[in-house]
Protein backbone atom coordinates (compact mmCIF):
# COMPACT_ATOMS: atom_id res chain seq x y z
CA UNK A 1 0.00 0.00 0.00
CA UNK A 2 0.89 3.63 -0.65
CA UNK A 3 -0.10 6.68 0.50
CA UNK A 4 1.05 10.54 0.76
CA UNK A 5 0.96 12.29 3.44
CA UNK A 6 1.18 16.58 4.35
CA UNK A 7 1.95 15.05 7.70
CA UNK A 8 4.89 13.56 9.62
CA UNK A 9 5.26 9.82 9.00
CA UNK A 10 4.37 7.58 11.88
CA UNK A 11 7.59 5.73 11.36
CA UNK A 12 7.20 3.90 14.36
CA UNK A 13 3.38 2.55 13.91
CA UNK A 14 4.08 1.92 10.41
CA UNK A 15 6.91 -0.80 11.16
CA UNK A 16 4.47 -2.51 14.01
CA UNK A 17 1.74 -2.89 11.03
CA UNK A 18 4.79 -4.70 9.06
CA UNK A 19 4.45 -8.01 11.79
CA UNK A 20 3.81 -11.11 10.06
CA UNK A 21 3.99 -14.11 12.18
CA UNK A 22 5.97 -16.04 9.13
CA UNK A 23 8.33 -12.74 8.37
CA UNK A 24 11.85 -13.64 9.30
CA UNK A 25 12.90 -9.91 8.60
CA UNK A 26 12.33 -6.17 7.39
CA UNK A 27 13.89 -4.16 5.60
CA UNK A 28 13.18 -0.03 5.72
CA UNK A 29 14.81 2.21 4.23
CA UNK A 30 14.32 6.20 5.21
CA UNK A 31 14.70 8.84 2.95
CA UNK A 32 15.72 11.98 5.43
CA UNK A 33 16.02 15.72 3.96
CA UNK A 34 19.90 16.55 4.17
CA UNK A 35 21.35 19.64 5.04
CA UNK A 36 23.27 20.11 1.82
CA UNK A 37 23.23 18.97 -1.97
CA UNK A 38 25.53 19.48 -4.60
CA UNK A 39 27.47 21.58 -2.20
CA UNK A 40 24.69 24.08 -1.08
CA UNK A 41 23.36 24.76 1.96
CA UNK A 42 19.59 23.40 2.59
CA UNK A 43 17.44 24.81 4.46
CA UNK A 44 14.30 23.34 4.22
CA UNK A 45 12.72 21.23 1.67
CA UNK A 46 9.51 21.45 -0.48
CA UNK A 47 7.54 18.40 -2.10
CA UNK A 48 4.74 19.07 -4.49
CA UNK A 49 2.89 15.82 -5.52
CA UNK A 50 0.35 14.95 -7.57
CA UNK A 51 -1.31 12.58 -5.72
CA UNK A 52 -4.56 11.43 -8.14
CA UNK A 53 -1.04 9.42 -10.14
CA UNK A 54 1.24 9.25 -8.08
CA UNK A 55 -0.88 6.71 -6.27
CA UNK A 56 -1.56 4.73 -9.08
CA UNK A 57 1.98 4.53 -10.10
CA UNK A 58 2.98 3.95 -6.67
CA UNK A 59 0.76 0.89 -6.35
CA UNK A 60 1.76 -0.17 -9.72
CA UNK A 61 5.80 -0.21 -8.41
CA UNK A 62 4.60 -2.11 -5.48
CA UNK A 63 2.72 -4.60 -7.26
CA UNK A 64 5.81 -5.54 -9.43
CA UNK A 65 7.99 -5.95 -6.31
CA UNK A 66 5.45 -8.48 -5.42
CA UNK A 67 5.68 -9.92 -8.80
CA UNK A 68 9.76 -9.81 -8.70
CA UNK A 69 9.26 -11.58 -4.88
CA UNK A 70 6.60 -12.96 -4.16
CA UNK A 71 5.00 -13.10 -0.34
CA UNK A 72 6.43 -9.96 0.89
CA UNK A 73 4.52 -7.30 2.31
CA UNK A 74 5.44 -3.58 0.88
CA UNK A 75 4.43 -0.24 2.54
CA UNK A 76 5.20 3.10 1.11
CA UNK A 77 4.84 6.58 2.44
CA UNK A 78 5.86 9.63 0.82
CA UNK A 79 5.27 13.58 2.02
CA UNK A 80 4.21 16.23 0.70
CA UNK A 81 4.38 19.93 1.61
CA UNK A 82 7.39 21.49 3.84
CA UNK A 83 9.78 19.76 5.61
CA UNK A 84 12.48 20.48 7.81
CA UNK A 85 16.19 19.28 7.96
CA UNK A 86 16.11 15.68 9.43
CA UNK A 87 11.95 14.92 8.28
CA UNK A 88 11.75 11.57 7.27
CA UNK A 89 10.48 12.02 3.18
CA UNK A 90 9.92 8.46 2.16
CA UNK A 91 9.68 5.38 4.26
CA UNK A 92 9.48 1.87 2.32
CA UNK A 93 9.24 -1.29 4.51
CA UNK A 94 9.39 -4.46 3.20
CA UNK A 95 9.06 -7.42 5.27
CA UNK A 96 9.60 -10.91 3.80
CA UNK A 97 10.49 -14.93 5.09
CA UNK A 98 13.99 -13.78 4.47
CA UNK A 99 16.12 -10.94 4.43
CA UNK A 100 17.67 -11.46 0.62
CA UNK A 101 14.02 -10.66 -0.68
CA UNK A 102 13.42 -8.19 1.69
CA UNK A 103 16.47 -6.05 0.44
CA UNK A 104 15.92 -6.25 -2.76
CA UNK A 105 12.34 -5.34 -2.62
CA UNK A 106 13.09 -2.23 -0.82
CA UNK A 107 15.88 -1.42 -2.98
CA UNK A 108 13.64 -1.94 -5.78
CA UNK A 109 10.36 0.23 -4.70
CA UNK A 110 12.52 3.11 -3.46
CA UNK A 111 14.43 3.19 -6.55
CA UNK A 112 10.95 2.80 -8.89
CA UNK A 113 9.33 5.57 -6.17
CA UNK A 114 12.34 8.19 -6.68
CA UNK A 115 12.05 8.11 -10.60
CA UNK A 116 8.56 7.25 -11.75
CA UNK A 117 6.13 9.29 -9.74
CA UNK A 118 4.47 12.64 -9.84
CA UNK A 119 6.73 13.95 -7.52
CA UNK A 120 8.49 17.29 -7.27
CA UNK A 121 11.08 18.52 -4.93
CA UNK A 122 12.58 22.08 -4.51
CA UNK A 123 14.94 22.80 -2.52
CA UNK A 124 15.65 26.18 -0.22
CA UNK A 125 18.46 27.29 0.86
CA UNK A 126 20.46 29.02 3.68
CA UNK A 127 21.10 31.93 1.46
CA UNK A 128 17.72 32.85 0.62
CA UNK A 129 17.49 31.06 -2.90
CA UNK A 130 15.62 28.21 -4.22
CA UNK A 131 15.44 25.57 -6.92
CA UNK A 132 13.75 22.55 -8.43
CA UNK A 133 15.84 19.47 -7.91
CA UNK A 134 17.03 17.43 -11.49
CA UNK A 135 15.67 20.47 -12.64
CA UNK A 136 18.41 23.17 -13.37
CA UNK A 137 17.67 24.25 -16.53
CA UNK A 138 14.09 23.44 -16.75
CA UNK A 139 11.84 26.52 -17.67
CA UNK A 140 14.75 28.41 -17.67
CA UNK A 141 15.14 27.94 -13.71
CA UNK A 142 12.60 30.48 -13.44
CA UNK A 143 12.36 30.62 -10.16
CA UNK A 144 16.02 31.22 -9.10
CA UNK A 145 15.87 34.80 -6.78
CA UNK A 146 19.60 35.26 -6.43
CA UNK A 147 21.05 35.57 -9.92
CA UNK A 148 24.51 34.53 -9.75
CA UNK A 149 24.94 36.78 -13.04
CA UNK A 150 22.91 39.65 -12.68
CA UNK A 151 23.67 40.68 -16.26
CA UNK A 152 22.86 37.66 -17.73
CA UNK A 153 19.01 37.38 -19.52
CA UNK B 1 -6.51 23.83 -39.19
CA UNK B 2 -8.63 22.00 -37.03
CA UNK B 3 -8.24 23.35 -33.53
CA UNK B 4 -9.18 21.74 -30.67
CA UNK B 5 -10.18 22.28 -27.32
CA UNK B 6 -7.10 21.19 -24.60
CA UNK B 7 -7.27 22.10 -20.96
CA UNK B 8 -3.63 21.57 -19.81
CA UNK B 9 -2.27 20.99 -16.37
CA UNK B 10 1.22 22.46 -15.42
CA UNK B 11 3.24 21.41 -12.13
CA UNK B 12 5.88 22.42 -10.51
CA UNK B 13 8.61 24.79 -12.52
CA UNK B 14 6.50 24.36 -15.27
CA UNK B 15 3.12 25.71 -12.83
CA UNK B 16 5.61 28.71 -11.29
CA UNK B 17 6.82 29.07 -15.16
CA UNK B 18 3.37 30.32 -16.34
CA UNK B 19 1.72 31.23 -13.33
CA UNK B 20 -0.76 29.31 -13.18
CA UNK B 21 -1.95 25.66 -12.76
CA UNK B 22 -4.21 25.35 -15.42
CA UNK B 23 -5.32 26.96 -18.85
CA UNK B 24 -7.65 26.18 -21.22
CA UNK B 25 -6.23 26.54 -24.68
CA UNK B 26 -7.20 26.12 -28.80
CA UNK B 27 -4.46 24.26 -30.26
CA UNK B 28 -3.49 22.72 -33.36
CA UNK B 29 -2.19 19.94 -31.67
CA UNK B 30 -2.57 16.18 -32.68
CA UNK B 31 -0.41 14.08 -30.14
CA UNK B 32 0.55 15.22 -26.11
CA UNK B 33 3.81 16.20 -27.96
CA UNK B 34 2.62 18.97 -30.19
CA UNK B 35 0.60 20.17 -26.53
CA UNK B 36 4.33 20.56 -25.18
CA UNK B 37 5.86 22.05 -28.22
CA UNK B 38 2.88 24.52 -28.39
CA UNK B 39 2.66 25.83 -24.72
CA UNK B 40 6.94 26.15 -24.83
CA UNK B 41 6.12 29.90 -24.44
CA UNK B 42 4.05 29.14 -20.75
CA UNK B 43 5.80 26.53 -18.96
CA UNK B 44 9.02 27.63 -20.69
CA UNK B 45 10.27 24.25 -20.54
CA UNK B 46 14.25 24.17 -21.70
CA UNK B 47 14.55 20.41 -21.10
CA UNK B 48 13.48 18.07 -23.76
CA UNK B 49 10.30 16.49 -23.95
CA UNK B 50 11.87 13.13 -23.22
CA UNK B 51 12.91 14.01 -19.66
CA UNK B 52 9.81 15.15 -19.00
CA UNK B 53 6.13 13.03 -18.52
CA UNK B 54 3.28 13.55 -19.79
CA UNK B 55 -0.39 12.02 -18.79
CA UNK B 56 -4.09 12.61 -20.77
CA UNK B 57 -7.01 12.54 -18.31
CA UNK B 58 -5.17 11.33 -15.37
CA UNK B 59 -3.53 8.67 -16.88
CA UNK B 60 0.00 7.77 -17.37
CA UNK B 61 0.82 8.79 -21.66
CA UNK B 62 3.50 8.61 -24.10
CA UNK B 63 4.83 11.72 -26.12
CA UNK B 64 3.29 10.16 -28.77
CA UNK B 65 -0.46 9.43 -27.65
CA UNK B 66 -3.02 11.57 -29.69
CA UNK B 67 -5.21 14.19 -27.88
CA UNK B 68 -8.84 14.58 -28.59
CA UNK B 69 -11.06 17.58 -28.02
CA UNK B 70 -11.78 18.52 -24.67
CA UNK B 71 -8.88 16.44 -23.04
CA UNK B 72 -6.63 17.57 -20.10
CA UNK B 73 -3.49 17.14 -21.06
CA UNK B 74 -0.79 17.44 -17.85
CA UNK B 75 2.83 18.11 -18.28
CA UNK B 76 5.10 17.27 -15.68
CA UNK B 77 8.63 18.51 -15.31
CA UNK B 78 11.46 15.78 -14.67
CA UNK B 79 10.63 14.20 -11.37
CA UNK B 80 12.44 13.24 -8.00
CA UNK B 81 10.55 11.76 -5.67
CA UNK B 82 12.41 10.48 -2.23
CA UNK C 1 28.45 0.35 17.85
CA UNK C 2 27.39 -3.25 18.53
CA UNK C 3 25.78 -4.25 21.98
CA UNK C 4 24.21 -7.70 23.26
CA UNK C 5 21.13 -7.26 25.14
CA UNK C 6 18.58 -9.74 27.10
CA UNK C 7 15.88 -7.58 27.08
CA UNK C 8 13.22 -6.10 24.45
CA UNK C 9 15.34 -3.89 21.69
CA UNK C 10 14.43 -0.68 21.89
CA UNK C 11 14.20 -0.36 17.51
CA UNK C 12 12.34 3.31 18.07
CA UNK C 13 15.30 4.81 20.34
CA UNK C 14 17.65 3.33 17.80
CA UNK C 15 16.12 4.77 14.60
CA UNK C 16 17.12 8.18 16.41
CA UNK C 17 20.03 8.15 17.31
CA UNK C 18 20.83 7.33 13.74
CA UNK C 19 19.59 10.74 12.94
CA UNK C 20 22.46 12.88 11.68
CA UNK C 21 21.50 16.78 9.39
CA UNK C 22 23.92 14.65 6.42
CA UNK C 23 22.23 12.02 6.25
CA UNK C 24 19.97 11.84 3.39
CA UNK C 25 19.14 8.05 4.05
CA UNK C 26 18.60 5.40 6.43
CA UNK C 27 18.73 1.80 5.81
CA UNK C 28 17.26 -0.73 8.63
CA UNK C 29 17.38 -4.49 8.99
CA UNK C 30 15.34 -6.49 11.69
CA UNK C 31 15.88 -10.25 12.16
CA UNK C 32 12.23 -11.47 13.76
CA UNK C 33 11.44 -14.87 15.02
CA UNK C 34 9.75 -16.97 12.49
CA UNK C 35 6.45 -19.23 13.42
CA UNK C 36 8.19 -21.93 11.22
CA UNK C 37 11.92 -23.58 9.75
CA UNK C 38 12.67 -25.83 7.97
CA UNK C 39 8.76 -26.91 7.74
CA UNK C 40 9.11 -27.10 11.49
CA UNK C 41 6.36 -25.30 13.94
CA UNK C 42 8.50 -23.01 15.94
CA UNK C 43 7.31 -21.82 19.26
CA UNK C 44 9.98 -19.47 20.60
CA UNK C 45 13.86 -19.36 19.77
CA UNK C 46 16.61 -19.29 22.52
CA UNK C 47 19.62 -17.22 21.75
CA UNK C 48 23.25 -18.13 23.36
CA UNK C 49 26.14 -15.35 22.42
CA UNK C 50 29.64 -15.29 23.38
CA UNK C 51 29.63 -11.83 24.72
CA UNK C 52 32.94 -10.99 25.05
CA UNK C 53 34.08 -12.57 21.60
CA UNK C 54 30.96 -11.63 19.97
CA UNK C 55 31.61 -7.80 20.62
CA UNK C 56 35.15 -8.03 18.92
CA UNK C 57 33.89 -9.79 16.11
CA UNK C 58 30.87 -7.38 15.81
CA UNK C 59 33.44 -4.24 16.08
CA UNK C 60 35.30 -5.63 13.34
CA UNK C 61 32.22 -6.06 11.11
CA UNK C 62 31.15 -2.66 11.70
CA UNK C 63 34.59 -1.24 10.81
CA UNK C 64 35.20 -2.86 7.56
CA UNK C 65 31.61 -1.62 6.65
CA UNK C 66 33.03 1.72 7.30
CA UNK C 67 36.27 0.93 5.64
CA UNK C 68 34.15 -0.07 2.20
CA UNK C 69 31.49 2.81 2.89
CA UNK C 70 33.00 5.98 4.21
CA UNK C 71 31.00 8.39 6.08
CA UNK C 72 28.22 6.00 6.76
CA UNK C 73 26.96 5.84 10.80
CA UNK C 74 26.75 1.64 11.59
CA UNK C 75 25.33 0.18 14.56
CA UNK C 76 24.09 -3.23 15.21
CA UNK C 77 22.35 -4.28 18.36
CA UNK C 78 21.61 -8.43 19.07
CA UNK C 79 19.14 -10.37 21.41
CA UNK C 80 20.22 -12.87 24.06
CA UNK C 81 18.07 -15.73 25.61
CA UNK C 82 14.64 -16.42 25.46
CA UNK C 83 12.55 -14.96 22.09
CA UNK C 84 9.23 -15.28 21.49
CA UNK C 85 7.53 -15.01 17.44
CA UNK C 86 7.26 -11.84 16.41
CA UNK C 87 10.43 -10.69 18.44
CA UNK C 88 13.35 -8.74 17.10
CA UNK C 89 16.46 -11.13 17.04
CA UNK C 90 18.79 -8.24 15.72
CA UNK C 91 18.33 -4.59 14.52
CA UNK C 92 21.54 -3.18 11.70
CA UNK C 93 21.07 0.25 11.24
CA UNK C 94 23.47 2.19 8.40
CA UNK C 95 22.67 5.94 7.91
CA UNK C 96 24.29 7.58 4.58
CA UNK C 97 24.46 10.53 2.56
CA UNK C 98 23.03 8.69 -0.53
CA UNK C 99 20.85 5.46 -0.06
CA UNK C 100 23.09 2.96 -2.23
CA UNK C 101 25.82 3.25 0.80
CA UNK C 102 23.31 2.86 3.09
CA UNK C 103 21.83 -0.61 1.44
CA UNK C 104 25.29 -2.20 0.49
CA UNK C 105 26.31 -1.44 4.04
CA UNK C 106 22.95 -2.64 5.83
CA UNK C 107 23.70 -5.72 3.92
CA UNK C 108 27.09 -5.81 4.44
CA UNK C 109 26.96 -6.01 8.61
CA UNK C 110 23.73 -8.66 8.81
CA UNK C 111 25.58 -11.20 6.06
CA UNK C 112 28.97 -10.86 8.36
CA UNK C 113 27.06 -10.88 11.61
CA UNK C 114 25.39 -13.91 10.73
CA UNK C 115 28.47 -16.04 9.82
CA UNK C 116 31.18 -14.83 11.67
CA UNK C 117 29.81 -13.97 15.52
CA UNK C 118 30.01 -16.82 18.23
CA UNK C 119 25.95 -16.96 18.49
CA UNK C 120 23.99 -20.38 18.24
CA UNK C 121 20.13 -20.30 17.66
CA UNK C 122 18.00 -23.35 19.46
CA UNK C 123 14.62 -23.64 18.33
CA UNK C 124 11.96 -25.15 20.44
CA UNK C 125 9.25 -26.59 18.38
CA UNK C 126 5.10 -26.80 18.72
CA UNK C 127 5.30 -30.58 19.33
CA UNK C 128 8.04 -30.28 22.39
CA UNK C 129 11.18 -30.84 20.25
CA UNK C 130 13.77 -28.85 19.88
CA UNK C 131 17.44 -28.40 17.37
CA UNK C 132 20.12 -26.29 17.35
CA UNK C 133 20.16 -24.63 14.32
CA UNK C 134 22.79 -24.94 11.38
CA UNK C 135 23.60 -28.05 13.30
CA UNK C 136 21.47 -31.07 12.46
CA UNK C 137 24.68 -33.24 13.18
CA UNK C 138 26.80 -31.34 15.36
CA UNK C 139 27.39 -33.48 18.55
CA UNK C 140 24.95 -36.20 17.13
CA UNK C 141 22.04 -33.38 17.29
CA UNK C 142 22.34 -34.60 21.50
CA UNK C 143 19.58 -32.30 22.37
CA UNK C 144 16.83 -33.79 20.12
CA UNK C 145 14.23 -35.19 22.70
CA UNK C 146 11.42 -36.81 20.54
CA UNK C 147 13.37 -39.18 18.41
CA UNK C 148 11.97 -39.42 14.66
CA UNK C 149 13.41 -42.81 14.38
CA UNK C 150 13.04 -44.86 18.17
CA UNK C 151 14.79 -48.04 16.61
CA UNK C 152 18.04 -45.56 16.01
CA UNK C 153 21.03 -45.00 17.67
CA UNK D 1 54.49 -37.96 25.75
CA UNK D 2 54.56 -33.91 27.00
CA UNK D 3 50.76 -33.30 28.40
CA UNK D 4 49.99 -30.09 28.60
CA UNK D 5 47.02 -28.71 31.31
CA UNK D 6 43.91 -27.12 28.64
CA UNK D 7 40.95 -25.25 30.17
CA UNK D 8 38.44 -26.53 27.21
CA UNK D 9 35.12 -24.14 27.07
CA UNK D 10 32.17 -25.99 24.93
CA UNK D 11 29.40 -23.88 23.30
CA UNK D 12 25.60 -24.71 22.55
CA UNK D 13 24.83 -28.18 20.89
CA UNK D 14 28.94 -29.21 22.25
CA UNK D 15 28.02 -28.18 25.87
CA UNK D 16 24.59 -29.49 26.43
CA UNK D 17 26.65 -33.00 24.80
CA UNK D 18 29.49 -32.41 27.39
CA UNK D 19 27.28 -31.56 30.10
CA UNK D 20 29.65 -28.66 31.58
CA UNK D 21 30.35 -25.74 30.24
CA UNK D 22 34.19 -25.99 30.96
CA UNK D 23 36.71 -28.58 32.29
CA UNK D 24 40.79 -28.64 32.62
CA UNK D 25 42.59 -31.15 30.70
CA UNK D 26 45.72 -32.96 30.64
CA UNK D 27 46.06 -33.40 26.94
CA UNK D 28 48.68 -34.53 24.13
CA UNK D 29 47.87 -31.31 22.51
CA UNK D 30 50.23 -29.29 20.18
CA UNK D 31 47.53 -27.67 18.11
CA UNK D 32 43.73 -26.39 18.44
CA UNK D 33 43.08 -29.25 16.15
CA UNK D 34 44.51 -31.24 18.54
CA UNK D 35 42.24 -30.08 21.07
CA UNK D 36 38.49 -30.25 18.83
CA UNK D 37 39.73 -34.08 18.17
CA UNK D 38 40.92 -35.10 21.82
CA UNK D 39 37.52 -33.99 23.23
CA UNK D 40 35.34 -35.48 20.26
CA UNK D 41 34.03 -37.88 23.37
CA UNK D 42 33.15 -34.90 25.29
CA UNK D 43 31.77 -32.33 22.83
CA UNK D 44 30.32 -35.27 20.40
CA UNK D 45 30.90 -33.09 17.17
CA UNK D 46 30.24 -35.16 14.10
CA UNK D 47 30.76 -31.77 12.19
CA UNK D 48 34.13 -31.38 11.17
CA UNK D 49 36.45 -28.63 12.73
CA UNK D 50 36.02 -26.67 9.31
CA UNK D 51 32.90 -25.84 9.67
CA UNK D 52 33.08 -24.86 13.20
CA UNK D 53 35.53 -21.69 15.17
CA UNK D 54 38.17 -21.95 17.46
CA UNK D 55 39.48 -19.44 19.83
CA UNK D 56 42.56 -18.89 22.37
CA UNK D 57 42.43 -17.29 25.55
CA UNK D 58 39.42 -15.43 23.87
CA UNK D 59 40.97 -14.62 20.88
CA UNK D 60 39.77 -16.04 17.88
CA UNK D 61 42.32 -18.55 16.04
CA UNK D 62 42.97 -21.01 13.41
CA UNK D 63 42.91 -24.86 14.31
CA UNK D 64 46.67 -24.80 13.14
CA UNK D 65 47.47 -22.42 16.08
CA UNK D 66 50.11 -24.20 18.36
CA UNK D 67 48.41 -24.44 22.37
CA UNK D 68 50.04 -23.79 25.68
CA UNK D 69 50.57 -25.19 28.95
CA UNK D 70 47.91 -23.33 30.88
CA UNK D 71 46.29 -22.30 27.88
CA UNK D 72 42.15 -21.88 27.58
CA UNK D 73 40.81 -23.01 24.54
CA UNK D 74 37.22 -22.31 23.40
CA UNK D 75 35.65 -24.46 20.87
CA UNK D 76 32.18 -22.87 18.93
CA UNK D 77 30.02 -25.17 16.82
CA UNK D 78 28.56 -23.84 13.55
CA UNK D 79 27.37 -19.93 14.38
CA UNK D 80 23.62 -19.14 13.36
CA UNK D 81 23.52 -15.77 14.70
CA UNK D 82 20.58 -12.86 13.19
Amino acid sequence: MISISDKAIPVNELRKQMAMPAAGGLCVFEGWVRNENDGREVQRLEYEVYEPLALIEGEKVLAEAQDRFPHIEAVCVHRSGMLEIGDCAVWVGVSAAHRDEAFKACRYVIDEIKTRLPIWKKEHYVDGDSGWVNCERCANVADRHTDPDPEGS
Amino acid sequence: MLMKTITVRYFAVFREHAGVSLETLELDASTAMDVFEQTKGRHGSSEPAAHCKVAINDVMAAWSSPVSDGDTVLLFPPVAGG
